[in-house]
């Protein structure tokens, strides 16, 4: 950037900045947003294993990484789906304090990521579509956590979804935290229930850092996006599925025959590809991720 | 047992008024021309001073052979992001203070005279956060690596997310994986040198695919950041911890290499590499693409690579 | 912090001068036929007892459908081994012992009308060691299974590796293995039972290469066995250590499933692998054996496993 | 097996036994063969660094399963071979007191075996021949490596040598110690140095065992026939390499070039075959492994 003499920029530019901080704080706050969030994490809100209840005739869970640990906060299994087999993964919270501890609040380590992935490259082996349900606040901070490599685990993950020859479909049911979701999100058909966020942050913490302040936590949640709407708008989600009357918690067998619809749909579609082409679908889709300038055009 | 410390992942030193800084490693005074004529490494400890992308540059390729690749990207503002000021204003005072573009640069190089794309990230750009520019910088240098089957290697220095493009930068991990495995079909060497600090989704992406992961002495390498850690476990964190060596004891980075050796040593893994590459699979390819008649494993990845290079994006807006 | 315990792999309890024996689980005195009746299962606290092979195929392949292979098969004595005994007359007493030919049988059976290769260990022939007899059988099964695509369930029980065979039951290990590799290709479903106790050479290869990996409640798992264990650490074992539900939550082991409902359990899982390949993969198969004229994934594992079954073996002797 | 009235088998097995016990011990014990387990285990022996050393002109070491840790028993890395690439694995013992400890040694951890198969899969995407050097008495016997799932290391590491498109050459350079050896030996072509040795137990373990006397450790290991002759009598190796006069001790280089050139004529033969052929023969090889009675006949 060339810079003029007698012109301090850095200074003008913290000027307007000031100028436009009060602007901002003027924003209309959107009370519709901060709901949302407090729906996905609504205490009565189904989990994974209440879906895979109420979606599946029979399911077999099967547990651990086959290295170091079985990781509560993730489960997954075989389900039986309409005469044949899905791979059911996704995050568990618990719904007690006991049962919450033990699932980590559904935050995984890494050997729930490992596990997430050794049961993806089972139903590869045996042509078994992967259905992902994704509700973490985010990974798990921890030190043992990272000295037994959690973003290695995030990244690993991430790539076996890139590699996957069966049908992938994630569903957003609750909280999308971060890279500790995105890990199972790397599939053909990506949908977000009604009430569910997914972000790069939380908001608390997107709070504090940027504004300084976690009591702007709404504000950020605003700003960042993070509603179904939001993600729709910006096509990182290919549909939004609606929740009965209330949310999700007020009828956890309607809300699973919601997603139990979608995914059938989803899986219709994708079975009528080719394995080649919808790997090839599924790097244009997140390769064409993002947003930017090129030689002054936006391009998305 | 481990003396708590509490982990500064900025490093600088403290800056007195003319500008040179006392090292965090031996508090010696540096004078920022005796640091930049030493690579950045501190003469009295060897401590190793963060690098510019720029300084990275010049450091890993041969004299006037850098060649930016994806110059032209730069940040757009999807979300009218607005915390305490504007999006695009942070990142004009980034350019401002870097002179750079975005927090990555990518281009082709030489390094001892080998064909190489190198991208080198740059903390004080927006503190390394990795964007749509830095993903889309990243892929576009492995579709580089693919179309010329130079190896790729990656400096990279990062915060993590670039939060002021919200979910987009959070995707950036999915994309940039995406490219690795299309990378992994040719087979392209690829090889990640983890510099000080390397966190949040640099590190749970791109930066942890690599063939063989290489990390700079003491840099600092964490999923989650310090601090959240600290609020977590509600205590300060064990001297060491996150730092490359003890990630080496935890088998996350295969190895640490010294600034002043890392080109040479560069060099020497991807010439292994490629001599696996040149005298093992070439003949398997073509044998494999004789017998199917279909152009074998690598022609098809370099088929989908450059479908994808050219798949319909929406018409330009803006 | 755990209570230290000696770990008893035979886990027998005490034998009377009636041939009842006391429980290990609750100490009551139970009678063998009140244990054959209830499926070697405390009646009183559910604890598991070893099962013989046949006690095994009995309970998990519905009624006359059990048709053994590889019957043939017996050992031989390549190392002409001596120890206390020549090795020819442990076999001979262990044939007496148990009325069984080996430490494994082998054959196909039907579970619920579902075909499948099932394959039984017998702990009481030689401490269900592995040796060249184990090792074939485990070959032919997974053949059978290859060529019919039934699933294969292999119900373990092992003390390790037959010693008396040296080098050659060692490089069981590595040939279950290759044939565990074969199946993979096909893929034919492929699920082991742990019961008490699987260690050594067993569960260092077959055992823990299955699809699915299944474990008898209680049963005692290890590659090194306890004794050598406790001398290595020089003191007891922790309480619960190797145990089936350990494993579980050191994520080596799928799930833990008690013996009554064991049957039920693996067809279902048969089911549900089975229902993946056949509603997914077949028409992969055709249309990539379509498209390269080859005959695709299967065909070519297919004629594989032919090849090597009909391969040239040096001609009999002795 | 027909029981005949008034004959109780057990008891005449029992008593020809006895007799036969009695002619056991009057066996002769050949010297030769525990001049072989100690020169195996001689404190001097070269081991895997020092061949590495001695037979490259240049090596990186790798480090890491990417999981839980690095195990210094375990070391692997590219090596510069003749213009081109090889990937080195081999068991490392220590050589004084502090790196035996380190070295823990030579008894790998699950983590060893689990970067062996890290850095096999590296070699395997780059088509680059993996030579794998044996030297150890066993997989280490522990609580945790045992909960980090000891066995299943073992075997998926066999899983991974037998899936291998490259060529494969292992040597058995010290002590083959049972599984913890056999692991890094599912190779297209297996070879030994003429003074180690490979065994399915210790001979001290095997005497306490069988013979309830670990003094007779020198008899067990005769009986074991664990020497690089009777391993290539029972076609477990495919040849056995001469060491330099007194044993490979006295000079590491020469024994280092008996590898390299046994190495060299390996790859040879085995970069003629196609990969496809290679991994056939491969199967094969480890298929006739054993010895059997079928109807009446022995089969090997
Ligand atoms: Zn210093
Ligand atoms: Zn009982």
């Amino acid at each position: 950037m060339p810079t003029l003499p007698g012109v301090h920029l850095k200074d003008e530019i913290a000027k307007i900045s000031q100028r436009l901080k009060e602007l901002g704080h003027g924003r209309h706050l959107d009370r519709a947003v901060w709901d949302k969030v407090e729906l996905a994490r609504h205490p009565k809100r189904p989990y994974t294993l209440d879906y895979i209840e109420h979606m599946f005739a029979g399911f077999i869970e099967l547990r651990g990484d086959r290295c170091y640990g079985d990781d509560p906060a993730i489960v997954g299994g075989l389900a039986a789906y309409q005469g044949r087999t899905l791979m059911v993964i996704g995050h568990q919270k618990g719904r007690d304090i006991a049962s919450r501890t033990e699932r980590n609040f559904g935050m995984p380590r890494p050997e729930g990521y490992r596990k997430a992935q050794r049961l993806m490259l089972l139903a590869d082996k045996f042509g078994i579509p992967v259905l992902t349900l994704i509700d973490t606040p985010g990974a798990h901070p921890g030190i043992a956590a990272e000295e037994r490599g959690q973003g290695g685990a995030i990244a690993t993950t991430l790539m076996c979804m890139a590699k996957l020859s069966v049908p992938t479909v994630a569903v957003i049911i609750g909280e999308g935290g971060s890279g500790g979701a995105l890990a199972l999100a790397l599939s053909d058909r990506v949908m977000m229930l009604e009430n569910s966020v997914y972000s790069v942050i939380t908001p608390e913490a997107c709070a504090s850092i940027l504004w300084k302040d976690a009591g702007e936590a709404q504000l950020a949640a605003q700003t960042l996006r993070m509603s179904s709407d939001d993600l729709s708008q910006l096509e990182v989600v290919d549909e939004v599925l609606p929740e009965p009357r209330g949310g999700a918690h007020r009828d956890h067998v309607a809300a699973a025959k919601v997603i139990k619809d979608a995914l059938e749909e989803k899986l219709r579609e994708l079975e009528t590809i080719s394995p080649r082409l919808r790997k090839k679908e599924r790097f244009e889709k997140f390769r064409r991720m993002g947003v930017w300038k090129e030689n002054g055009l936006t391009l998305f | 047992m481990a003396r708590k410390v509490s982990v500064d992942i900025s490093r600088r030193g403290g800056n007195t008024q003319n500008g040179a800084q006392s090292c965090p490693g031996c508090k010696e005074l540096l004078s920022p021309e005796e640091l930049r004529r030493n690579s950045m490494i501190c003469p009295h400890c060897g401590h190793h001073f963060r690098m510019t992308a720029r300084q990275r540059i010049e450091l890993l390729s041969d004299p006037d052979s850098w060649n930016e690749i994806a110059a032209n990207l730069r940040s757009a503002d999807p979300l009218e992001f607005f915390d305490l000021r504007p999006y695009p204003d942070r990142i004009e005072e980034a350019e401002y203070d870097t002179g750079l573009s975005e927090a990555m640069l990518t281009g082709t190089a030489k390094m001892n005279k080998m064909d190489v794309v190198l991208a080198a990230m740059d903390f004080s750009f927006m503190g390394g956060s990795m964007g749509s520019v830095v993903g889309e910088r990243f892929w576009r240098a492995a579709e580089e690596a693919i179309e010329t089957r130079f190896p790729l290697v990656v400096v990279c220095a990062s915060g993590g997310a670039r939060m002021q493009e919200g979910i987009l930068s959070l995707l950036q991990m999915a994309k940039t994986t995406c490219a690795v495995e299309l990378m992994g079909e040719i087979p392209v060497p690829f090889i990640t040198v983890l510099t000080h600090p390397t966190t949040g989704g640099v590190l749970a992406s791109f930066a942890t695919l690599a063939d063989v992961i290489i990390a700079e002495p003491a840099a600092f390498l964490s999923f989650t950041g310090p601090r959240i850690i600290e609020q977590t476990i509600k205590e300060k964190l064990p001297e060491g911890f996150g730092l490359a060596e003890s990630h080496v004891r935890h088998g996350q980075v295969d190895l640490i290499v010294p600034r002043l050796e890392l080109k040479e040593r560069l060099v020497q893994i991807l010439g292994m590499l490629e001599g696996g590459v040149a005298c093992a699979l070439q003949p398997l390819w073509e044998e494999e693409a004789r017998r199917s008649g279909r152009g074998g494993a690598f022609a098809q990845a370099f088929d989908r690579i450059k479908a994808l290079a050219h798949s319909p994006r929406r018409p330009p807006q803006g």
